[in-house]
Parts: C-alpha cells; structure tokens; sequence
C-alpha cells in the first residue's frame, strides 16, 4: 500500500501531505496536520463533530478520504478567527453559554458559519435543520440555536 | 443511645425489627459498634454505607458528630452521575 | 463555621455570584485549541486496540497470539494473563479484560500496540480464541427465571433472609419503607396497579472514551485519560496494574461529555500494561460502535407500582417493585430507584423493594441520577392517572402530597430544608401550565428527586504577586464548573473575576478528589473554594495586621481590601489584595489558602418539568412542542449554565422518553451501535427549553448551592408519557414510547380502524 | 487498498473493467466510506469519480434534466429548474442524511447503494427516471430507475459499468410528484417506510395517470400499480385515497427490525401514500 501525495488548501494556507489511501481527511487532519480542532463522534457521518468545508461546502471530513482533498479549499475551526480577533459566532456561543463540554462545539460553530454565509438571515426553524447533523448531548440545543439567531441578527445590523 | 434505622434488607441480620440502638457519638463509634453487636451487617458496613444524620447524607466521614437525640439511618452506598 | 453560612445564607447579596461572565475556558473551546482524550499525542506513541467478543456469553478456553505478534509493527499484545487477580477489584478487572468467561457482546479479550492503525487492526484479526458458546439472556425478566442461563455461578442474592442455597443472576435485594400499605391500601377509595418497562439508555457523550498511557519498567506512570475522576482512574489503575500510587499521575483532558459514564475506567489499564510491554507511549481510542457495546449504558428495568389515594386526593400507600439489569456485573442502580421512587411525596405508608440482576449486555455504568429516572417514569404516571381518575388537577394532587421539610422521607431520614413545594408553585404559577393546547396535543408534568452528595474534596488558592489567584481544583469540569467556581473565589476574595483563574489539577498537584458526579461538584468544590479563599483572607489580613502593627484580630477584609476593624484599630489606607500580594515574599512569604474536606449537607434538589406534545394518530409520532423545567438550584452561581443542566438533561430525558434505546437480536447482540439507529434528539427535534430556576438555599453550602448536574433528567419520561395521554387517550406504560408502539396502543383504542 | 481519481469517464471503466478484486465508485462516498470503515466492505480499488467534469453537471434536455453521477444533493436542492419540475425527487435527495452528508452524497450513489429504504428511489421512480450506464469499451445502455436495484446491496449493473447520470424527464402538463417518508425523529434517521407519488390529471381535473412506489416495505422499492389505480380516474376524493391507502399497506412485504416492525410498516405505507397523493394533486392542480 502506497502513500498518496496530496497539495491542498487549509485555512488559506498551502498544505502537503501523504495518506493512505483508505485514510479519512479527518485522520489527516488530526493525526498528521496536527489540526485536533475537528473531532470524531462517530467516524459515520451522524454527529458533525467533525465538520469542515470543502470548496465552502459543509461537510464531515470522516465521510471523506484525505486523498480526495487534492487541489481543494479545506476550512476548519482552527481558521473560524481571524488571528486574535473571534468570529461572531465564537463571541455568541460564548455569551449564550452555548455550550458544556465543548467537544462538539467545534463542529457546531464550521456548521453554524456555512449556514450563515449561505443564508445571512435563518429562522429558527432553519437554523435546527441547517443543525440537525450535529449532535450535542450537553445542551439541549437551546441556547446554541438562540447564539445562531443572535448572531445572525448582529451581522445583519453591522 | 442512638436510634438507627436501618433500611429493609437489613433487618434479617439484626432479628427482624428496623431500627436498634447502640451507643456512639459518631459516624466511626456508630459503624464500629454496629458491627460489633449484629455480625451481619459488618460485611455490608465493610463494603460501604453512607449514613445520614437529621437528614445530612455523610459518606465515609468517621467523625461526624451524632448530636444527642439526632436521627440516624444507615444507607445504601451512594454514587451519581 | 457552617453554622455561621447557615445564617448568613438567605440574606446575602452577591456581587459576582448570579452573573454570567464567559468562561474560562471558552476561548479554547471555541476555538479547537481545548485538549481533549484523544488529542494528545508522544513522541514515539503507539496505537493500541482492543479485540472483543462478538459473543454474548462464551467460555474461553484458550487465546492464541502467536500469529498476531508477527505482524510487522506490532509490539505487544495482551490478554487476561497480562493481568494478576485482584481481590479488591474483581469485577472492574474482569470487565477491563475477560477472565474465563466472555459475558457480553463487546467484551474485551485482549489487546494489541503497534506502530499504526492498520497494523494493529491486522493483528486482532489474527488472535484466535477458542469459544465454547453459551446461552446467554439480555431481559431483565428472563434473568430472574430459575431457568435463565447463570452467568456467575457464585452469584448468592445478598439482602434475602434466610440466604438462597442456589446461585442465581439477582445479586442483591433491597427493601425500603416503612408504616403498612395493606393499611394503607384499605383506607384508599382509588388503587391503581401498573407494569412498566424502560430499555438501557446510553449516556451517549460526544466523545468517545480516549486515553495515552506511559508506563516504565521501573512504574513511573503517566497517563492523559478523559475521565470524570482521574483520581478514581489513578486508584483503580494503580490497583490493577500493580504501582504506588504516587508514581502514577493522571491528568484529565478536557471531557466531551460524560453524564456518570466516564467514572470508570475501560481503555486506561489496557493502555498502561501495553506501555509497559512495550516500552513506548500507547493511546487508545474507542469507535463509536464500542463506546454502545463495550463501556457502561446504564440500567434496563421493570417494574410494578400500586398506589392508593382517597376521593379527596390523600395518598393512603405506596408500593413498588423494581427489577434492574445492570449488565454482566452486580451494580444495577436499582438502590436508588427504590429510594427515589416516592421520596417526592409525605406517605405514612410506603414500601419498595428492588432486585439487582446481572444479564449478558455490557456492564452499566451511572447516568445522571443512576436509578431514579426509571421509578419516576413509573410512580409519576401513576401518580398522574390517579390525579386525572380522581378528577384533581394533577399539580394539585402532588402539593396535596408533596414532601416538605420535616416530613419522613420514603427510604427513611426526614427532609431538612427541600424546594418540591415551590417548583410545583412555581409550575402551576407558569404561563405555560394555562397556555391553550391545538388538536392532537396534551400537556403532562411530573416531578423528580434525587439526592446530591458531597465527598473527598481538596481545593488551592495561589495568591500572585501581580494580584490575581491561581484557584486549583481537582474535580473535572464536565459543563462549565471553572466558571462558577472562579465566581465563587472572586466573589469571597471581592475582586474582579477576570483576576482569578482556575484550573484542573492532575493527581499529583492537589490532594484526593472524588469523581465529578453525583451533582456535587459545585457543591462540594464550591465550598472548598469558598474555603480556601477565606483561609487567605485571614493570611492576608495577618500580613496587614504586621504592617500596620496591630492584631489579627483588629484587621478585616471587606471588598478586596484589609482594612482595620473600627476605628479602635487604628487609621490606615487599606490594602487592596494587590498591594498584600505584591510584598507576600518579604512579609512572610508566599500566600495560599488550601481547604479539605469530606463535606455532607449537599441539599436534595426537586424539579417539576411541563411538557407539551402533539401526537400524529397515524403513525404515533410524537412531537415535543413545549417544555418548561423548573428545578430548585438552591443559588444559582452561574446561571447560564444552571439552565444549561436544567435543558440538558430534559432533552436527555426525552431521548430516554421516545426513541433512545438498546436493541438485541435473539443472538444477544446488539443491533443499533451507532448514532444512526441509537437516536438522540437532534436539533430540529425539538423546542426551546424554557427554565425556571427556583432558590431555596441549601443550609450546607456557604452561598446555598444544591447540586443541578442530575435531578434534570428524573421527570421528564413520565411527563412526556403523561402528555402522551392526554393528547392521544393512551397510558403508555414502556420505553421508548417509539411510534410503532405508541401506533399500537392508539390502534388498540379504536377497534374500527385497528380491524381494517 | 488502490484509491484512482480518473478526469473522463472512459478512464473510470477502463480501470474498473481491469481491475481484480473488490471495488467502489466513489460518488459522495456517505455509504462507501461508512462501509469502509465499519469493516463491512475492504475494497481492492476504489474510483473516485468526482474528477470528472461532466459529472458534476446539471443539463436540460428534452424538456427535462439530466444529472451527472456526482451531483450533490446540496447541488441538486439549488438548482431551481430541478424543483420546480420535479419537487419531489428534489425533496427526496435532500432527505438524505444532514445538511453535511447533503454537501456529498448524490442521487446515484443513493440509488447505487440499493438500500431498500433509500429515499430518493420512490421518487425517481415515480418520475419515470432514466438511468445511463457505460460499460467497458464505452458502451453505453438506458434503463428505467426501476431496474437498477435488484435486491438489498444489489445492481443490475455489470462488471466495469458505471452509471453517469439520471434523466429526469419532462412532465406532462397538470402533473406533480411528492415524497414522504416516516422517520422517529425529524432528522438523521433511515427511512421506515417512504412513499412516493406522481399523477397527471385531465383539463377535467380528473386523475389520468399515476404512479405510486413504496420504500423499505420490501427488498426493493416497489411500484404499487392497484394503487395508483385506485385514483386513476377520480378526483381524488376520500373514498379514492382509502382505496389508495389499502392498495399501498396490501402490496407491502417488510420486516421486522430494529427500525419498524412489520405492522406498523405496513400501516405507515398506506398513510403516508395517501398524503403524498395529495400533495402532488395539489402540485398538480398547480
């Protein structure tokens, strides 16, 4: 079994690595790119906790083979902030206490801006489908929603 | 005296009733004296009991005090989630 | 000094305590910097994975490595003989690693470290394991029979009188109660009896148990685990791996999520005696699918209840039996179901007796409140069918009965001070209870208890010389416990709370700590932390006292300042803690205050939950509408992450409620390892959860804190139940109330549409 | 394990059609990866398709649209075109999985995987879907979506072909699709029971035409031919949508498993049959 060589994009960043063939992107990340910000609930694609963006489309980088993101625009939460300025939602999530144990919270807030960007105005409702691929277990979902519409609201009147 | 209740599967190893007296002024002398007088309950004690006095739960205290007249109940080992 | 708090408990104003400031830990956590269990590596690490049985009951006659130590990259293998017997842990150590009897679907027996992944997935493959196939029973029911397959042949029920001559798969037996309920029942007008059942719940934490373990030959140890106690982690691995205690430190990563599941150990001595084997650092993670079928879901059970209450809404007598499986291993919760199932109400009359059996299904592990979640389910919706047959608005007929302070309590001792009565008010009072309900919906309540206690407790307070606090706590923060505690200090010290950090200590940094369960960690770390803080007043005010000239006794601390006690003292210019700290070295020397205890008093705490539902008569689906959780927190420090509990662990409880469930097929295995077919609620599930947070002080706390971390998730099956009924007109009496059965159960009420 | 991402759909069956062992098409991958890891399946090679331009593209065609193989559901559900002729094949594909499974997974991977349950089968179904197939050498064939899947895991496909995109015809005029399907939660779960329905109705606003297809209720989506009859011919009165409803839960031959049982399966086809009909009625009478 030979290693594929893979050019790709993180965070705006020009990445190189080797994989597997059979390696998840998300193997990638955590184990060889040292990006643990994305982490593995299910490894089947049911809990989001692994969420990224491929070509700024939202997806769960488990359900991806690391060599499919050769010549691709990969985001994930470890370029949610702009250096030491937070996006809004790490703002709203933190003053909703929108979350507990945090562990999905990275997943939540890579789901929560491509929603965002895709939609700059989401009901409630929207904004519990948009979310209903990421599990959380701490909160009950309630103030994640109310930390999405706040932010959502708060972009609108900048 | 203590009064201690005991809670209902204990009751065979000390001759049927529920609640029996021993002389102790906290959690250890309690424990210690109850073994000593009814053998049986010494392995559940062995194993762990919480003890509440005047309805404070203590667990593995020794030396909380049992104020004259308190009332005492020996429980079930707690944990939570 | 507690009688002191005691008074001063109901008056006092906070400052800090009650806001809700970002936590912090926030910005790590927001921003995927937070380490968690599996996002630690070492140099030099392998990676270790464990083989399990893909029986649920089979002998093993021998295990064979040979083949897969050939495996290029592969290091280590390990197996039961890896591991000496140990008395004070057997059963711990028999889940950890099978002995001779593999006694569920998933359980480990053996173990491989290798250089990656692949290599040692390839080396599972290759161990052989001669298996002798034994029957196996997964029901609770089944268990009991005398005819059920044994799963230990040692197994004597403790607690029976005289004691069984033959072995059995009932542990234990425990009994509750007092007064006569045949008494009790002959002075009842209304008695209704009701069978119920509740399927194993998963606590379901989003992270995956993860550990990395080094271990020398020479038993210096280090392991990185996600735990809810690392100091139990420590104890326990020591144990089972033969070290000193002390030269094993465990640190505690971040936790995803634990809800009592991760207050045991699985992976950790696995990862510890292959790193010693090896020589080299070894990480394990567990998949997802092993998480279901291999670390602790907690109990399945059934149940039988009687309740009996006179025309005019009195209950007369309480009876209940409870049966709990709790997998391979005696320690089903059932205790505790027995003790909570009516400490909700004042009954002269009351007996419960609860029977602990052993199955062939993954030995459980506690969740949220262990045992009481089930006898609520079963006692509240008697409670409800009595309130609606006897014609009393059901939040009426549990204040009628409702247990207050002074009154004996179900499984013995007499309430001190408990908030039932105000949660009920304050339901009854909530706009919601009135709210007009559409076609298709009913509206249910029930409410819940569950104890909450202290333990083991050790706490430090740093004063730096810039000012700030170093607050070092040796309990996990599992839902942002830093935050509230950092209020806490910050509050008694009177300074900002950006000017006190606080952080987790691993075992080594700060004396014994017990687990972070049973709700007791802003309890019982709270009043260290409120401790510790007033130990280093009282040094700082000595260090002003020597400035200044005068006696200890004529300095007082008073908004983060010392200043001289009255005018008697003298007149000088207070000292901010700052300017103490910033001159600690040369008056003294360093300042800390450090406080330990094992402290009671925790205060129970009662909630009262709300719930709307809407049920589609065609397919039994049921959708929660509206939900609104009232809970007495005593003082809420945080309140954000008050409700955070409070909406947790309702949603948790409507999982339970609805959907979430382990499924077994006849071979004992289990069918729905996965987030797919085991359903949480996802987002779109679900409302928004209102709260209501009721402040009846705990008299054992210095602020009056009573624990909220679990009493959450004891009403709300039977609310949501109670719900069912009215909205659909039929008493659902299993869980999950998934829409198969709940289609049934209408069918069943219209012979009509049923014989079509 | 041999991992390819060919840029023409010739390379792509060359090295299927060369290739010993075990292998895959990877479209979106929300299944093939799954089974991957969960060690149900070890391919030998795995054919990413997804470099292949031509693929990812949505064109009209006859009045119609065809959809490359690796279209997402995401893709799909904005497409505007798509929707607003076939609503309910759109509505379908975007049932699959969350909004990140919908980031990746596709209709013909969806209709590969031949699951019984999967959602965007009764629809394609419904809508008389056309499936183009290339083999070895290029050879290219058109099957009805129907045939596609022959039972649980199983294809009609040969050894070295691929299909390459789905023809979604063009619809008549006074005519609509639906699709529902029964899920314990709202999201995330597979389907216990999917219905799908298309009808045309005459200028008198009477049914003229339908069809009604039903998901996991067998080993393979099934087209309900007495049910559709049922409406044929009516305005989808009360009485109709009953006979529709019995004709659905008669045709049903499902399992007990740890998703429905049997029963309620049974029971769950009729209702939800009966409420897509009508929404595509209402569709229909626009």
């Amino acid at each position: 079994m030979s290693q594929i060589h893979v050019s790709t994009t993180i965070n705006g960043d020009p990445a190189e690595f080797l994989c597997e063939p059979d390696e998840t992107l998300l193997d990638v990340l955590r184990d060889r790119l040292g990006l643990t910000g994305s982490k593995e609930g299910c490894g089947s694609g049911d809990c989001g906790a692994c969420s990224v963006t491929v070509d700024d489309r939202l997806v769960c980088s488990c359900l991806m083979l690391g060599a499919e993101a050769d010549g691709r625009d990969i985001g994930t939460i470890e370029g949610l902030a702009e250096g030491e300025h937070l996006h809004p939602l790490q703002r709203k999530f933190l003053d909703h206490a929108a979350l507990q144990c945090g562990v999905c919270t990275p997943g939540f807030l890579v789901a929560a801006k491509a929603l965002l960007d895709h939609n700059p105005d989401p009901s409630e409702t929207e904004v519990r489908y948009w979310l209903a691929g990421n599990l959380c277990r701490c909160t009950g979902y309630d103030k994640i929603v109310r930390a999405v519409l706040d932010t959502a609201a708060e972009m609108k009147g900048a | 005296m203590v009064q201690v209740g005991l809670w209902g599967s204990l009751k065979a190893a000390v001759g049927g009733v529920d609640t029996v007296e021993v002389e102790a002024a906290n959690i250890r002398q309690l424990l210690n004296r109850l073994s000593e007088a009814h053998p049986g309950l010494a392995p559940v004690i062995e194993k762990g009991v919480a003890v509440s006095i005047d309805g404070e739960i203590h667990q593995d205290n020794w030396f909380a005090e049992i104020p004259p007249g308190s009332e005492v109940y020996v429980l079930p080992h707690m944990e939570g989630g | 000094m507690l009688d002191k708090a005691k008074d001063a408990v109901i008056d006092r104003e906070f400052k800090l305590v009650g806001s809700r400031p970002v936590r912090p830990d926030g910005v790590d956590k927001v921003t995927g910097r937070a380490r968690f269990g599996a996002d630690i590596s070492a140099p030099g690490m392998l990676v270790g994975k464990v083989l399990r049985s893909p029986h649920a009951h089979a002998r093993i006659h021998s295990i064979d490595i040979h083949a897969a130590l050939q495996v290029p990259g592969v290091k280590a293998v390990v197996t039961r003989d890896d591991f000496a017997e140990n008395a004070k842990h057997k059963d711990v150590l028999c889940n950890v690693m099978a002995r001779d009897k593999a006694l569920y679907e998933g359980h480990a027996v053996a173990a491989v470290a290798a250089t990656s992944a692949a290599a040692a997935r390839k080396a599972l493959k290759l161990i052989k394991i001669d298996y002798d196939i034994l029957p196996h029973v997964t029901d609770v029911d089944e268990a009991m029979r005398d005819d059920a397959p044994l799963l230990h042949d040692d197994m004597i029920t403790s607690g029976v009188d005289p004691a069984p001559e033959k072995p059995s798969n009932v542990a234990r037996r425990f009994e509750f109660g007092h007064g006569d309920v045949d008494d009790g029942f002959a002075k009842a007008d209304v008695v209704i009896e009701r069978e119920f059942k509740t399927e194993a719940a998963h606590q379901a934490y989003i992270e995956p148990h993860a550990c990395l373990a080094s271990l020398t030959e020479d038993g210096h140890g280090e392991l990185f685990c996600c735990t809810q106690g690392h100091y139990a982690v420590r104890d326990i691995c020591a144990s089972l791996c033969g070290l000193e205690v002390s030269k094993l430190r465990v640190t505690a990563s971040e936790i995803g999520g634990g809800f009592g599941g991760k207050t045991t150990v699985f992976l950790e001595p696995l990862a510890l005696v292959l790193s010693r084997k090896t020589g080299r650092p070894v990480k394990m993670v567990m998949s997802r699918d092993e998480v279901f079928r291999a670390s602790g879901p907690t109990a399945s059970t059934s149940s039988s209840i009687k309740i009996g209450a006179t025309r005019d809404g009195r209950i007369t007598a309480g009876q209940g039996e409870f049966r709990y499986q709790g997998g391979a291993f005696t320690g089903s919760p059932v205790q505790f179901g027995a003790m909570c199932a009516f400490a909700c109400y004042a009954l002269d009359n009351v007996k419960t007796v609860g029977y602990d059996v052993v199955t062939n299904r993954p030995k459980q592990a506690a969740y949220r409140a262990p045992g009481a979640p089930m006898a609520a389910f079963a006692v509240e919706s008697v409670i409800e069918e009595l309130a609606v047959k006897l014609g009393i608005d059901p939040i009426e007929f549990r204040l009628k009965n409702a247990a207050q302070e002074g009154d004996k309590s179900s499984y013995g001792p007499t309430f001190p001070r408990i908030g039932l009565i105000e949660t009920l008010e304050a339901a009854k009072a909530h706009e919601h209870y009135s709210a007009p309900l559409g076609p298709n919906q009913g509206r249910g309540v029930a409410s819940g208890y569950w104890f909450n206690f202290g333990g083991a407790t050790s706490v430090s307070l740093n004063i730096h010389p810039d000012g700030t606090v170093a607050l070092v706590v040796g309990t996990p923060d599992i839902g942002g416990s830093r935050a509230s505690m950092t209020l806490m200090a910050a509050e008694e010290l009177g300074i900002p709370y950006d000017k006190v950090n606080c952080i987790v200590a691993d075992t080594a940094s700060l004396g014994l700590n017990e687990t972070s369960h049973g709700s007791r960690v802003t309890f019982a770390s709270g009043l260290a932390t409120i401790e510790a803080a007033r130990n280093a007043k009282t040094e700082m005010c000595a260090r002003a006292a020597m400035i200044w000239e005068i006696s200890e006794e004529a300095v007082t601390w008073e908004d983060g300042h010392a200043k001289p006690a009255g005018a008697n003292a003298g007149d000088f210019e207070p000292m901010s803690l700052a300017d103490i700290a910033k001159i600690a070295e040369k008056t003294g020397g360093p300042i800390s205050g450090h406080f330990e205890k094992n402290p009671a008093g925790a205060g129970a705490s009662f909630a009262t939950h709300i719930v709307d539902v809407e049920v589609d008569p065609e397919t039994g689906r049921v959708e929660v509408k509206r939900f609104t959780a009232v809970q007495d927190a005593g003082k809420a420090i945080h309140p954000s992450y008050v409700e955070g509990q409070f909406q947790g662990g309702a949603v948790q409880g409507v999982g339970w409620a609805l959907n979430e469930e382990y499924v077994y097929g006849p071979d004992g295995k289990m069918q729905n390892a996965g987030f797919l077919d085991y359903r949480v609620p996802v987002c779109s599930d679900l409302p928004m959860i209102d709260t209501v947070i009721v402040e009846v002080p705990n008299p054992g706390h210095p602020y009056g804190v009573r624990g909220v971390g679990e009493t959450g998730i004891v009403p709300p099956m039977a609310a949501v139940a109670n719900a069912l009924s009215a909205a659909a007109g039929v008493r659902m009496t299993e869980l999950p109330m998934s829409p198969p059965k709940v289609l049934r159960a209408i069918d069943d009420t219209r012979p009509s549409i049923a014989a079509e | 394990m041999r991992y390819e991402a060919p840029s023409t759909i010739d390379q792509a069956v060359e090295i299927l059609s060369q290739a010993d062992g075990i292998t895959r098409v990877l479209a979106g991958g929300t299944d093939v990866i799954v089974q991957m890891r969960s060690g149900m399946v070890e391919p030998d090679l795995v054919v990413d398709i997804k470099r292949i331009d031509a693929m990812h593209e949505i064109t009209p065609e006859d009045g119609g649209f065809r959809v490359g193989a690796a279209v997402s559901g995401a893709q799909l559900g904005e497409h505007d075109g798509v929707k607003a002729l076939w609503p309910g094949v759109v509505e379908a594909t975007e049932l699959i999985g969350s909004t990140q499974v919908q980031g990746r997974a596709t209709m013909v991977g969806n209709l590969c995987n031949a699951s019984p349950a999967a959602d965007s089968v009764p629809a394609l179904v419904t809508a008389g879907a056309i499936v183009s197939i290339v083999g070895p050498g290029g050879a290219r064939r058109e099957i009805p979506a129907y045939e596609v899947t022959t039972g649980p895991g199983k294809t009609s496909l040969e050894k070295g072909e691929i299909v390459e995109s789905i023809l979604l015809p063009a619809r008549p005029a006074r005519s609509g699709d639906a699709y529902l399907r029964f899920i314990p939660r709202t999201e995330m779960d597979i389907a216990v029971v999917g219905a799908g329905v298309a009808l045309t109705l005459h200028p008198d606003g009477t049914c003229a035409e339908a069809k009604v297809a039903l998901g996991a209720v067998a080993e393979v989506v099934l087209l309900v031919e007495p049910a559709a009859s049922a409406i044929v011919g009516t305005r989808l009165e009360d009485e109709a949508l009953d006979a529709l409803a019995a004709a659905a839960s008669a045709a049903c031959r499902p399992i007990d498993d740890k998703r429905g049982t049997i029963e309620f399966r049974t029971k769950v086809a009729g209702v939800l049959a009966r409420r897509a009909a009508v929404i595509a009625h209402d569709r229909a009478r626009g």
